[in-house]
């Protein structure tokens, strides 16, 4: 087992993973055996069965419909602040890094702050002022990701400012917005990718934190998160409602992980020499 | 002292047999498909005792992995696919990790190319001459500390025992340079393996560094392998040469012999390429009209840096003082100096990328960097700038026909059939006419080389700086790219100011000379006055520096060191940037004859 | 040096005021105010009006902003709303319990993390290498809070090892307070083990590539000697960011990993005075979170150049 | 033979001595790691639970003779004062040991004589005469007579004191014109108009009229501590950490028996209650019998054990389900019938509170003497009946939003199941979760379709409905806008009678079932866990542990 064939097993991995993800996320409440919210009375806390293959929860509503629906949830609520924090954070970066001078400061000190205040207040705030939403979620957990993403694209912008190439494109008498645009941004692009699958993975692990303290996508609509809080009370006789939702996120993240990785890998030019 | 002689008298003993005998070395990388690509094919040659040999090759020729190979450092997946090393008796290439640990060091030395990183950064310069000859000679703390101020006095460092506690990060590259070696040979090795010791070095310290290792080697009978890729250099330090072409041995023999008669044709070329001045080329004056008024001016420019002080503060210093000069259509001016010595500084001002303190730059007799955007951005256009690192200077996410065509973007006289022509002109006149459609990582140095000049053709620019444009290329390549420059020139007649610290360069493309030092020219004049008849002791001491390579293919190429004529007027009170507080010179005239050639004095206190 | 730490601080000054003004604003944005929801159902305008009165919320935001600043100054945190205890005290008891377990966490976290990092990065794309890095793949992605579930039911309600709820510190138990310590910190320190040992691992292999690793070794310097003496100094400035980076996070309490083990800490504080809009304590906490945010950053620049002296202070 | 960079056979044994260098230093460091940073912060003063030695220490130091029951609180009385504006739920349950007032509430929570033997209304009910009970003294030993009460009064109406219930003596309920004190032994009170709840304001637990010595404030009028009548003295408080009572020697118990806070009150133990926020931290510090008791709720009921039980009974707050009847599709009075009929309610009630509570559609709590069959008639879920009522209001299934909040779990688990089976009868319900401050500002701005939501007890029914009742105009949190109930409800304000108020209340419940403008559910049961070393505990409806009467071995 060289370390090419490991090295691309990780990547197959993953996708596999990723895939089971983004498939449960698109077409998996058309399949779930039960609808994700229909109360039974009298299953309540029913054990794994044929029936019911992950159990029933403390309402006697069936586990797996509810993961299932749930992965649909995580996904876009993950995928849209990421989107979010890329592009807010790219924006104001390389804008801040490239251009400089009192802008750039300004920025920064804002960062600063914002990296200083918790996430949680954050969360709670929009969360309340906007109404419970998927959408407040996605804009809290954005606007907390925003700050670390405009730090790497600030420093790409930094030192891809003192590159030849666009020295030169200055030189030719371009304007410095060209210039930003044509060279600076492709060239910024293929760290902040990489960043981006790992953000990913956080994001996914931010909301289940959230919708853990209450904060998350509102119930009814399943999160894996919100799942895995509401489970802490039965650990004594119920605790497949612990181990199922907390196995998916645990998946999820490892099939992100491990994408994450083998994507980095196949863009790092140090890996080329290997030749992957 | 008695341990030297003895060491000395062993080594002619076993004379008989050599100190190192590579015998069919063969090295090679796996590739995709896991076959081994071979680097190194089947190079033999042996060394004695004490003996200096010379491995001459360009990039890719596998010196460097022969040198890695003697010391078992090759990189992780690298091969040995055959062949035997029988260094003091035993085959190195086949000692387990433990025999290498006593073979390293003891044995076999090695220096570096990069001086910047060939120091570890979080330690002090003191711990780590010692820490090999604690650890490997047993040698007890004190007694290491007093040997290694002793190696410090003989490599020349200023103030050793001040220097012992101090970073590396504080010192110069030569004096790290320097450092290394003091390290190395603490351990008093039996063979040293020098890579590229000085390529990143400024001529004159490189010189330094080379007499003070050669005079180490021999004081202590210690075999040198010397692997460099200049030929000129090697010649004058070693006594055999060993030159490879694409991992194989094309010519191997003593010095003088390889040099007068050198029987394979690559090391004809490799000597031919050696730039090197042929008066027949270039004639001393351009062929335009010397009266005519000069394309760039630049009068009395000066540029200061500011660094972050204490508090809120800046604290600024000057990097380029008082400096005038102006170029012709189809005249080469060539700027001379040492690395900080703000001969960039000047280019950046010129392009109006950075504020000058004073001072201002005409294009055409008009000033354009204050007047205001349109102005600045014409301007641009007529001034092209080619890069040193060809591979920093393009875009990689653009093919070659954008690359060029982005010059003419701004230039509304052309409209776009009119654009595309003038690229494929532009393409051609560099002779990558079928490239257009390629990316940049799929050429070669030389070629993006090529390119960037291509870009700054297309716009007809009435001037191109060309800021050291081949010191990045191999010697064979750097010819053409020169030979295709002063083609070009010739063709379109623009101005061209050339930034280089390569001397050779410079003689063989430049009509004018100055000599810049610590932001100050202290010598100026056309190119044969500068070099036949230098009067700055700075600019005698830089000639000197570099080795001349003369001759041609007829009888044989000989390399000396320059003659330089006694300094005629020795009373006069040449103008030394460093010493003098004053900053303030005149350029007089250098009294060698020619008309254009001065030399900066003390300037009398105002 | 004092005068960089001066400037540092200086500089952090106006970062510390927004954060400040953020939060003010914000808590006082969230519909719901302490009085109201402390009288509930009952319908009583008067009292109504009486309390927020001895509250201060009856003044402009900007007027109270500046009443709190000054005290502040003062060295008055002021009183909590709700449970009429100097907001000092509070923080006071809650902070010791978050930083003992992150404190604790962290230095746990490191002393296994750093040698495997380093230890991948040596024996880089061989079989201990990829196990490394495998298995930190896995416990990046258990999330902590599952971990600590997982925990409490193998060892506190299954094995009946360790205590499955509360709090005894140091001081009040002396040394059998390690078995409230034991979960919480394994909870925490997987994922930081995780995170600290792909950095080491990272910037290690960065470091053993530099020519000053290969001139050691021709030195003829044992494989520890390079690994230890070294690659480890020069590779730790970068993992010592992100360490820097993870303690910040996680004392400002992580809110999740103490409500799962009911741990009084600074986030279970700040969570349940935000639920009961204690506006003074929010703001005690908040600050004293951005103060840790700018001390942590601080240390963390301060000690970059004892591993890496080119940066001088 | 290949010697690649280093040796593949040296490396292992290299690589192996290197880990083991370094585990050895982790299991050393692991084992020392933690604790040298914990007792660097030793000096921290973790007092969520009372420090073991100390509480032995304080325990050892008097040695007296009586065991001491050691109850837990979520946080600590803000205030020594009875009823003052910072009070909390702890402040009521202390300061129920140490104070009383002229009369007291019974478990069934009718009034009965407390400091005052008896007392006697005129006829046109503006005028109360007390005749206070002989040989009473106050903690410090001085008798009490009737100008203590008149002080005592006077000093709660200083708006100084801070007294929350000034209102309802002072104009909005009932306006005391006047205390007069023409013997030692009586009093007189002059009020504005008759009003049925004077004296249920008196004994109200949240603010009690409590009769205190004058030297319970020093000279400045500046309150020091409570000095009152009750079987326990206030003797030591330490802010954040306990509040200690011991017995009060010379205290006379009533003849009749123990009921509510009335009747016989004998003090067997000293009382410690300690603070303890955290509800887990409290169950762990039962385990380990640090306390005896502490409060818990229906959802996080421990384990069944030998070493604790856990004592039910019946609350009065009742858990209701609002319905905005100003919303433009609930002003129907059908529709509100439909969902009022469209779930079987005591099915849920059942499953809600794992058999602990009963339906009650009644505001009035089950526990009150004057509850009657009438008040337990609800509704009875009738499908055909909710389409009907459906068809006729002309409902084609629009979506109504029940608001509901994570914080009060038996909220949440009500909102769920009325959302699951009104959407399965038709009635499209989506849940809305909301942060529970934001609920309450929901709640007093009326700004909901329908709300799972509980209102905090009221010891008078009329309070109750008086709460309810009213325009929705000037006051949103009213939930009832029936002018004839509301006419009914201020038709007996002046009247004591107990049979005129019963029959005037069985007929507002009528009014309110037809009406829907909410459904009561049950009242959420009051449920204590108490170690099986205390005996004689009894629970009863107002949340307020009691301690007197119980004895621990």
């Amino acid at each position: 087992m060289n370390l090419l064939s490991l090295r691309r097993l990780n990547l197959l991995i993953g996708s596999v993973l990723v895939g089971l993800l983004v498939a449960c996320a698109l077409i998996g409440q058309f399949f779930t055996p039960y609808k994700p919210i229909d109360v039974d009375l009298f299953a309540r806390y029913a054990a794994p069965s044929a029936q019911h293959w992950f159990g029933t929860d403390e309402f006697g509503r069936d586990v797996f419909s509810r993961i299932v629906a749930g992965a649909g949830v995580s996904m876009t609520v993950s995928i849209c602040s990421v989107l979010f924090a890329l592009l807010a954070g790219t924006v104001i970066g390389t804008v801040s890094g490239f251009f400089g001078g009192w802008l750039d400061r300004i920025v920064m000190v804002f960062i600063d702050a914002l990296m200083a205040f918790p996430g949680l207040l954050l969360a709670l705030g929009i969360m309340v002022v906007l109404g419970p939403s998927k959408w407040g979620v996605v804009l809290a957990l954005g606007l907390a990701y925003t700050p670390s993403v405009t730090r790497i694209a600030r420093g790409g912008a930094l030192t891809l400012r003192q590159r030849d190439f666009v020295v030169a494109s200055q030189t030719m008498g371009n304007s410095s917005m060209w210039t930003l645009c044509r060279h600076v941004l492709p060239n910024s692009m293929a760290p902040l990718l990489v960043f981006s699958t790992s953000l990913f993975g956080s994001a996914l692990l931010a909301e289940s934190a959230l919708s853990f303290l209450g904060l998350g996508v509102p119930p009814p609509s399943p999160t894996w998160g919100g799942m895995l809080a509401d489970s802490r009370t039965a650990i004594d006789h119920a605790i497949w409602l612990v181990i199922f939702p907390g196995a998916s996120i645990s998946l999820a993240l490892l099939g992100i992980n491990l994408f994450g990785d083998g994507v980095r890998d196949l863009l790092d030019p140090r890996m080329k020499g290997v030749s992957v | 002292m008695n341990d030297l002689t003895e060491r000395v008298r062993v080594a002619h003993a076993c004379a008989a047999s050599p100190l190192l005998n590579v015998r069919d070395l063969s090295i090679g990388f796996p590739d995709a498909q896991g076959n081994a690509k071979p680097v190194v094919q089947q190079v033999s040659f042996q060394l004695n005792a004490g003996e200096l040999l010379a491995v001459v090759g360009e990039s890719g020729s596998g010196k460097t992995m022969i040198g890695r190979a003697l010391l078992g450092l090759l990189p992780e997946n690298a091969r040995i696919l055959s062949g035997s090393a029988a260094f003091d008796g035993s085959d190195l290439l086949a000692s387990s990790s433990a025999q290498w640990l006593n073979t390293r060091g003891t044995g076999i030395g090695m220096v570096f190319q990069e001086p910047m990183v060939s120091l570890n950064p979080a330690f002090r310069v003191g711990d780590q001459l010692t820490e090999a000859l604690i650890r490997r000679r047993a040698v007890p703390r004190e007694q290491a500390r007093v040997q290694a101020v002793a190696m410090l006095e003989r490599v020349r460092v200023r103030d050793p025992k001040a220097c012992m506690s101090r970073y590396p990060n504080e010192f110069s590259g030569g004096m790290r340079q320097r450092i290394l070696l003091a390290a190395v040979m603490l351990l008093r090795p039996k063979l040293l393996i020098a890579d590229e010791p000085t390529t990143a070095l400024d001529c004159v310290v490189q010189k330094e560094v080379l007499d003070l290792m050669i005079a180490l080697t021999r004081e202590e009978g210690t075999a040198l392998i010397f692997i460099s890729h200049n030929l000129a250099l090697v010649a004058a330090y070693t006594e055999r040469v060993l030159v490879m072409r694409a991992g194989c041995v094309v010519e191997s023999g003593d010095v003088l012999s390889v040099l007068s008669r050198p029987s394979h044709d690559y090391t004809l070329k490799l000597l031919e390429a050696l730039p090197k001045r042929s008066v027949a080329a270039r004639p001393a004056v351009p062929p335009a009209a010397p009266a005519a008024d000069p394309v760039l001016e630049v009068r009395d420019l000066a540029i200061d840096y500011t660094v972050p002080g204490t508090w809120f503060r800046k604290r600024s210093f000057r990097v380029v003082h008082g400096t005038s000069f102006s170029i012709r259509a189809g005249e080469t001016l060539a700027i001379v100096g040492e690395s900080g010595s703000g001969k960039t500084s000047v280019t950046k001002a010129i392009l109006g990328l950075v504020q000058p303190a004073h001072g201002e730059v005409l294009l055409r007799g008009r000033p354009f960097l204050g007047a205001g955007r349109e102005a600045l951005q014409a301007a641009r256009r007529a001034i092209q700038i080619v890069f040193q690192d060809p591979y920093s200077s393009l875009d990689p996410r653009m093919r070659v026909g954008d690359l060029v065509r982005e010059g003419l973007r701004l230039d509304k006289t052309l409209d776009a059939p009119q654009r595309a022509t003038r690229v494929a002109r532009a393409l051609d006149d560099v002779g990558l006419a079928d490239h257009a459609m390629r990316y940049i990582h799929q050429l070669s140095g030389g070629q993006r080389q090529r390119v960037a000049i291509a870009r700054a053709l297309a716009s007809r620019p009435a001037v191109i700086i060309a800021d050291e444009p081949v010191s990045a290329l191999d010697v064979t390549v750097q010819k053409q790219i020169l030979d295709m420059l002063v083609s070009l020139q010739a063709q379109y007649g623009f101005a061209c100011l050339l930034i280089s610290h390569d001397l050779g360069v410079v003689e063989q493309i430049a009509h004018r000379v100055a000599v810049m030092v610590r932001g100050h020219i202290v010598e100026e004049g056309t190119r044969d006055a500068v070099f036949d008849a230098p009067s700055h002791p700075y600019t005698r001491r830089l000639l000197q520096a570099v080795p001349e390579l003369r001759g041609d293919r007829v009888d044989g190429f000989k390399v000396l060191t320059r003659a330089i004529p006694a300094d005629r007027d020795p009373a006069r009170k040449y103008f030394d940037p460093e010493k003098s507080a004053a900053h303030t010179h005149a350029l007089v005239d250098a009294g060698s004859g020619s008309p254009f050639h001065r030399v900066a004095l003390e300037a009398a206190p105002a | 040096m004092l005068s960089y730490i001066l400037k540092r601080l200086a500089m952090s000054v106006p970062t510390v005021l927004i954060v400040a003004m953020l939060v003010f604003g914000m808590i006082r944005a969230i519909p719901g105010d302490p009085a109201a929801l402390m009288l509930g159902d009952v319908h009583d305008p008067v009292l109504l009006q009486q309390m927020r009165h001895a509250f201060g919320l009856d003044q402009s935001i900007p007027e109270q902003f500046l009443l709190w600043v000054t005290h502040l100054l003062h060295g008055d945190w002021g009183m909590s709303v709700v449970r009429h205890q100097p907001v000092l005290d509070l923080i006071r008891e809650a902070f010791p319990v978050t930083a003992q377990i992150v404190l604790c966490a962290t230095f746990v976290a490191c002393v296994i993390a750093i040698p495997a990092g380093l230890f991948a990065a040596w024996a880089q794309n061989r079989r201990t290498d990829l196990v490394i890095v495998f298995t930190t793949i896995v416990l990046v992605s258990i999330p902590s809070f599952w971990g600590g579930i997982l925990l409490i039911w193998l060892f506190g309600v299954k094995l009946q090892w360790l205590p499955t709820f509360g709090f005894q510190s140091f001081s009040q138990v002396g040394w059998s307070s390690i078995r409230y310590f034991i979960l919480p910190v394994i909870a925490i320190a997987m994922s930081e083990i995780a995170v600290v040992t792909r950095m080491m691992r990272a910037s290690s292999i960065e470091v053993l590539r530099l020519e000053y690793i290969a001139h050691a070794r021709a030195k003829g310097l044992s494989e520890r000697r390079v690994l230890l003496r070294h690659t480890l100094p020069n590779a730790f400035g970068p993992a010592l960011t992100v360490i820097g980076l993870v303690l910040g996070h996680l004392l400002a309490g992580g809110a999740v990993i103490e409500t799962v083990f009911t741990l009084p800490g600074m986030g279970r504080l700040l969570v349940e005075s935000i639920y009961a809009r204690d506006y003074p304590v929010v703001q005690g906490c908040l600050l004293v979170i951005a103060l840790i945010y700018v001390l942590i950053n601080l240390t963390v620049d301060l000690l970059y150049p004892i591993f890496d002296p080119r940066l001088k202070l | 033979m290949n010697n690649r960079l280093p040796e593949t056979s040296g490396p292992q044994r290299v690589a192996w001595r290197t880990w083991h260098a370094v585990f050895k230093a982790v299991a050393m460091l692991i084992a020392l790691g933690c604790l040298p940073l914990a007792a660097a912060r030793a000096e921290s003063t973790v007092s969520t639970l009372a420090p073991v030695a100390a509480v032995s220490a304080a325990a050892r130091a008097p040695a007296p003779a009586l065991p001491e029951i050691r109850f837990a609180v979520g946080s600590d009385t803000p205030t020594s004062m009875p009823g003052n504006l910072a009070r909390n739920s702890t402040t009521d349950t202390v300061l129920a040991h140490v104070v009383e007032s002229l009369v007291a509430l019974r478990a069934d929570m009718s009034i009965a004589p407390m400091l005052a033997d008896s007392w006697n209304i005129s006829p046109d009910g503006k005028t109360y005469t007390f005749h206070l009970r002989k040989g009473v003294l106050f903690h410090n030993g001085a008798p009490l007579t009737s100008a203590d009460v008149k002080w005592s009064f006077d000093y709660f109406m200083s708006p100084r004191a801070g007294f929350e219930c000034r209102t309802a003596f002072n104009g909005r309920s009932v306006k005391v014109l006047a205390v007069g004190t023409p013997d030692p032994h009586t009093v007189v009170f002059k009020l504005d108009h008759p009003s049925a709840l004077f004296l249920t304001h008196m004994a109200d637990p949240r603010c009690p009229i409590a009769i205190l010595s004058p030297s319970s404030v020093d000279s400045h009028g500046a309150w020091i501590k409570p000095i009152g009548t009750g079987p326990y003295e206030f003797t030591e408080w330490k802010p954040g950490q306990y509040v200690l009572l011991t017995p009060f020697a010379k205290y006379l118990p009533r003849a009749e028996p123990g009921s509510g806070l009335a009747g016989a009150k004998h003090a067997y133990a000293n009382l410690r209650f300690v603070t303890i926020p955290d509800a887990a931290a409290q169950m762990s510090a039962l385990m380990s019998g640090q306390i005896d008791g502490m409060k818990v709720d229906q959802n996080d009921l421990p384990p069944a054990d030998s070493r604790w039980t856990v004592v039910t009974g019946v609350g009065a707050d009742p858990a209701v389900m609002l319905m905005q009847t100003r919303d433009p599709l609930l002003s129907d009075v059908r529709i509100r019938r439909a969902i009022a009929l469209a779930v079987d309610l005591p099915d849920v009630v059942n499953a809600l509170s794992n058999g602990l509570a009963q339906y009650n559609p009644s505001l009035m709590p089950s526990a009150n003497r004057l509850y009657s069959p009438v008040e337990a008639t609800g509704y009875t879920s009738n499908l055909a009946q909710v389409r009907s009522l459906l068809a006729q209001a002309g409902y084609h299934g629009q979506t109504l939003t029940l608001e509901t909040n994570r914080r009060y779990e038996h909220m949440y688990s009500l909102a769920v199941y009325m959302q699951a089976l009104l959407s399965k009868a038709g009635i499209n319900v989506d849940l809305q979760v909301v942060e529970w401050g934001k609920q309450v500002s929901d709640f007093r701005s009326g700004k909901f379709q329908l709300m799972s939501f509980g209102y905090t007890a009221r010891i008078d029914p009329a309070m109750m409905y008086g709460d309810v009742l009213g325009n929705k105009a000037d006051n949103p949190m009213v939930q009832w806008e029936d002018p004839a109930a509301r006419e009914l409800l201020r038709s007996i304000s002046g009247t004591v009678d107990a049979s005129v108020r019963q029959q005037a209340f069985q007929q507002l419940h009528q009014m309110m079932i037809a009406d829907a403008p909410l459904l009561v559910m049950y009242d959420s049961p009051d449920l204590v866990v108490l170690s099986t070393r205390v005996h004689g505990f009894t629970s009863w409806p107002l949340r307020l542990a009691r301690l007197f009467n119980v004895t621990k071995n």
